[in-house]
């Protein structure tokens, strides 16, 4: 099986998909001075934020994130890696949503309209359905994207899901979160054609369980004609993946990891390979989009 | 307020200005080369190189610290090999002197990674990391005893013949006594700090970040004990020094000359500033025409001279 | 979620909470009585008393760093006398217990200091600074190598009598033979770690900032060297630690405990936030009574155990 | 000669002054969490700040200072040392005075009405008449103090100034800045009924030269009725005590040096003690204001 990511095999390693042919660079990335246009605070207890990065807007592709200055003193150190909820070629826009979860996301919230943060990007290898041109899809009559989100894990999924949409495929979200106050807005995915099914823990909102719980039922549907993509947590995650063991669909997952550089540099990113002790991907290079079946969920980060 | 003019040669190394990449910041360059000009830098240090390919350490391999960060990278890299017939080869374009660091267990791989790299074209130097805290075997240990940083300099310089520098760790108890040792076992140069031990614990998990459990400090934190490492081994050596730990602005670059490098290297600051040995030369040019400087070698060891 | 209990015995200490004040931001006490609460403290640790009164180094004496600060002050005190005969006696009527931190640059010294605080009234436990790096003679050198370590532990013990606590220095290249041999010399318990040695240096007057040139780094920036020496040295003597380095709030308190710290002392976040003890053992009881914990003394080293 | 400046002996040191009877403090440090009323740039290239301190207002006297946070961070890791440049008990305000010289100082411009900052004080000795009741001034039909300022050295001299001239001393301040963008708003003290000579050492404003060469002329007319007190920096200090060397009037210097705690605890605001090369005074606690015949001038802090 083939499908292609980007230019490079999705989790194949840096080293086989870049060659060493002239330095001609596969993509670019660009350290931009963004200027904030808008911020505020939306549901799910998420702060969003557009910035004027045209460079970045540019080349962006889905599933691709951003690494963000939070401070020009010497702490706190590193810039935080966030992933492009939407974007703009047009606008020259790109917009990032986070959750405030320690001293760098507070510091974030203070933005206003004019701040200017130097970001970084686009990273990682994105996903786009140019790349998953694969003998099945292409046969299909109507392909299918499922897309599984929990909690901010969502937010990156919104440019897939109008991409694919847009083309003419159907789009399915299915959405967990913890209780109604974590719940983001779904409407952006609504809008743009796909459906949308919620899942609280509580069941303050949509309906009790998990966003699991959701698929199960699915599964069984699943075929050839279908892509599955999956951001959240690795508990999460992992429990995707055990589910779609048997399926012949597609899994992909959009891992996060701690970072340094977000660009490759460091090999600070290491992700498992699947059934390799002795391999590591790195998610900020080679993913953070990875075939379900080539990494180690075993452990969070 | 003459021309100011950058360059040096450092132990034969002719650099266009002062400012190098640090190891394992760097890699062997392709990443790099996505995002900024190589040939902003006065020379490159890749990423420390053993004889056999290395996986490296179980993640977490990064921590934010204070000021800093950690990592526990375990010295990733494809093994001298790959670093030798495709890394060094591709890097070379750039026309960017080009330091090898390399790291090892025993004295007799430290002797193969010298003959390995002897006859590659476009090698500079070696570096011989004797100070890397992030591997069980070996690693750090040759770094901490005088006798023991010898023997791997020597092992190095006689089968690599060539430029060696070797690369001092701050976690010794009298860094100047290692620093004396490996000039007499052939160093042509010293480049320092290192990172210093360190760890974090997740207090959620109550265990360690790392999966490696401890980790290499690094970032501005550490300046102030670079800069003091450096100071005392410039003044008991008379090679020269590399400086590096913790630079990130063109008045620490002026601190670590003052202190008595010869030239500085970024590391961490790299990783958060990709763009910074750009900025750090146009503003170390600027410094020193506003203060008459004509090359910044005049700054070395001011300190104490 | 019941009731927690902050209380424990530290080698014989009777602390009513962990947070102890670190030697040398504290003076005797008389300062900080006008500022705060000296009972806020479940111990504290004097200014590191030497047998003659010592007038300390040449300003400038401190200096900012990032996320940290160093120290050149040099041992400045009125001598074991004045210490013995007012200081102590003044600080007993808070009725916190006392550790009295003694400075030497012999062995004899460190026997006399030993001799003199053994029938002083109130003074809990002598802590045998072998880590300063802020004096020429000695200090440092003491806590650097183990058989120099063991023979000062020992000489303050046998003179002494009482508990002896010996604070080591990060400056070591292996900080776990030094604290064995500290144990083996006498110690009832260790106290870590002491300043690593760094400097700054000025650049407008291209000379180190510091009139004694180096100075001992401390503050945030350090606490992940700290954290792993707490975590190497538990693991490494079965007597109890008191952790130092870079604490400034409840987490990092937890995060020492969980590394292996039975206390902890705040050194210099004291001199920023002079009220922290009370804020840390107030925060410390709430994530006790949160995670149901009902001493403390249940996270010691749980990170490794 | 025994001019008292508060309860402690002026640069007597700790030991002597405070005895050990009991743990009764001499004076209260408070660590106030302050809010900022207001704050503006003001002439001489300052900025001023009025905090809500009632606890620091109420016990603050003329030449004290305060230790004020400038980060929650770990960076800037230490306090930064501000004299009080005005202070109301009875509105319990403080006043702060600063010129942005590195990274705390430029955070500190960053402050709003409403901004919540920790300051520790009221710190130092001080200088209030109160001290100086000395046999020769008790006689004096009028006494008169002289203050000579250099650059911000004339910011903490103000409520002295006041405190002077209410009580019926005749006040005249000798001010001098670099050039007219530097010289500071004098006109508080001209209303509070005090005579001011400004010179700059360019002649941009009021006479060329040094403050010095203002205080020069009337050196000979100075006696036992006189006491000048003197801020500014160390060279400036220094020409002032070599000038005033064979004069009657004693002389107060007002020192700065490098701090981490300023309340006394660490020991690392030492001045090498006049004459004497193993002794040290502690600007924090034993000054800021000392005798200038106490301490050596020799170095730059
Ligand atoms: C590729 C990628 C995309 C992401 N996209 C989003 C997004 O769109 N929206 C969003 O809310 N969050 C996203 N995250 C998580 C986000 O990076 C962290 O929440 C953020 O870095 C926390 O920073 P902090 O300073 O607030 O937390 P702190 O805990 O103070 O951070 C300390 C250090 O840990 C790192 N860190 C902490 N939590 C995480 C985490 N969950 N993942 C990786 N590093 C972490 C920080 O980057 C920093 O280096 C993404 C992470 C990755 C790797
Ligand atoms: C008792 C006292 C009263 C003072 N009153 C005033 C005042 O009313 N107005 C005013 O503008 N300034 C005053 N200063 C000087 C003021 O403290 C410094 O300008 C300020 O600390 C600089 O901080 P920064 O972060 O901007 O500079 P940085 O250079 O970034 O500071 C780095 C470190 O050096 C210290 N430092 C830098 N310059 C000085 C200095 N000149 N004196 C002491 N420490 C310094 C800082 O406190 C900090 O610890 C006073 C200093 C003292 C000791
Ligand atoms: C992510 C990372 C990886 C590193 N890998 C190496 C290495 O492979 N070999 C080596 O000699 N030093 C390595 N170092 C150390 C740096 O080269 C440098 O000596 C140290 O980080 C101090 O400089 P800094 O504070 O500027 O980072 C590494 C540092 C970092 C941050
Ligand atoms: C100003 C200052 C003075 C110190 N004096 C002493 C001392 O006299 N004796 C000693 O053993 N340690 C001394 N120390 C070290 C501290 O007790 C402590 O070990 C170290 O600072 C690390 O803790 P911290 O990061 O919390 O400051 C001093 C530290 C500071 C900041
Ligand atoms: S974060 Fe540096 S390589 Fe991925
Ligand atoms: S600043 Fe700490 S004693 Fe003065």
């Amino acid at each position: 099986m083939s499908l292609l990511v980007n230019s490079n095999t999705i989790g194949a390693g840096a080293e086989e998909a870049r060659g060493h042919s002239g330095g001609g660079a596969l993509r670019e990335i660009y350290d931009v001075n963004a200027q904030v246009v808008s911020v505020a605070v939306v549901p799910g207890e998420v702060y969003r934020a557009k910035l004027v990065a045209p460079e970045i807007a540019r080349s962006a592709r889905p599933l691709q994130f951003v690494n963000v200055e939070v401070s020009q003193g010497p702490h706190p150190f590193l810039r935080r890696p966030f992933s492009l909820s939407w974007f703009s070629a047009a606008e020259g826009l790109i917009e990032i949503t986070w959750a405030v979860v320690g001293e760098g996301s507070k510091i974030m919230t203070q933005w206003e309209t004019g701040t200017e943060v130097r970001v970084l990007g686009p990273l990682g290898n994105g996903f786009s359905l140019k790349d998953i041109k694969g003998e099945a899809l292409q046969n299909a009559d109507r392909p299918r994207l499922w897309l599984v989100g929990g909690g901010t894990g969502l937010l990156p999924m919104y440019p897939l899901a109008k991409e694919a949409a847009s083309q003419g495929w159907e789009v399915a979200l299915f959405y967990g979160a913890r209780s109604m106050a974590q719940v983001m807005d779904t409407s952006r995915f609504v809008k743009a054609g796909c459906r949308v099914i919620v899942a609280t823990e509580d069941g303050t909102y949509g309906s009790r369980g998990r966003v699991t719980d959701l698929l199960e039922p699915v599964i069984p549907e699943l075929g050839h004609e279908d892509v599955i993509v999956a951001c959240g947590p690795v508990p999460m995650l992992r429990s995707v993946k055990n589910l779609m063991a048997l399926s012949a669909a597609p899994l992909y997952v959009s891992l996060e990891s701690r970072m340094a550089c977000g660009t490759g540099l460091c090999k600070g990113c290491a992700v498992r390979a699947a059934g390799d002790e002795e391999k590591y991907y790195h998610v900020c290079s080679d993913g953070p989009v990875f075939r379900a079946d080539q990494v180690e969920l075993g452990g969070a980060p | 307020m003459g021309h100011t003019d950058l360059s040096l040669d450092f132990a034969g190394i002719k650099m266009k200005n002062p400012i190098a990449a640090a190891s394992g910041v760097f890699g062997y360059g392709e990443e790099y080369s996505r995002i900024g000009d190589i040939r902003a830098f006065g020379a490159v240090s890749v990423k420390g190189t053993t004889l056999k390919p290395r996986a490296g350490n179980p993640p977490p391999r990064v921590a934010e610290t204070p000021a800093g960060m950690l990592n526990s990278i375990g010295l990733e890299n494809p093994g001298a090999k790959v670093a030798a017939e495709e890394k060094i080869p591709w890097l070379r374009q750039f026309g960017v002197p080009i330091i090898v660091n390399i790291s090892a267990d025993t004295y007799e791989e430290f002797s193969e990674l010298g003959t390995i790299f002897k006859d590659v074209e476009g090698v500079s130097a070696l570096e011989v990391n004797v100070s890397c805290p992030n591997v069980r075997a070996g690693g750090m240990a040759f770094g901490l005893d005088p006798r023991s940083c010898y023997r791997a300099a020597k092992a190095v310089k006689d089968a690599f013949g060539g430029t060696v520098i070797v690369k001092l760790s701050p976690n010794a108890a009298d860094i100047t006594a290692v620093a004396r040792a490996a000039v007499e076992g052939g160093a042509d140069a010293l480049s320092l700090i290192n990172t210093l031990l360190g760890m974090a614990i997740d207090i959620r998990s109550r265990k360690p970040l790392l999966g490696n459990i401890t980790g290499g400090l690094s970032g501005p934190a550490i300046k102030p004990v670079a800069l003091r490492c450096v100071y005392q081994v410039a003044q008991a050596v008379t090679v020269p020094i590399m400086g590096m730990g913790g630079i990130r602005s063109w008045e620490d670059v002026v601190e670590f000359m003052l202190a008595g490098a010869s030239a500085v290297a970024v590391g961490a600051s790299l990783l958060v500033d990709p763009l910074l040995p750009e900025r750090l030369t146009r503003e170390l040019a600027g410094y020193c025409a506003r203060e008459g400087i004509g090359n910044p070698g005049e700054l070395v060891g001011a300190a104490w001279r």
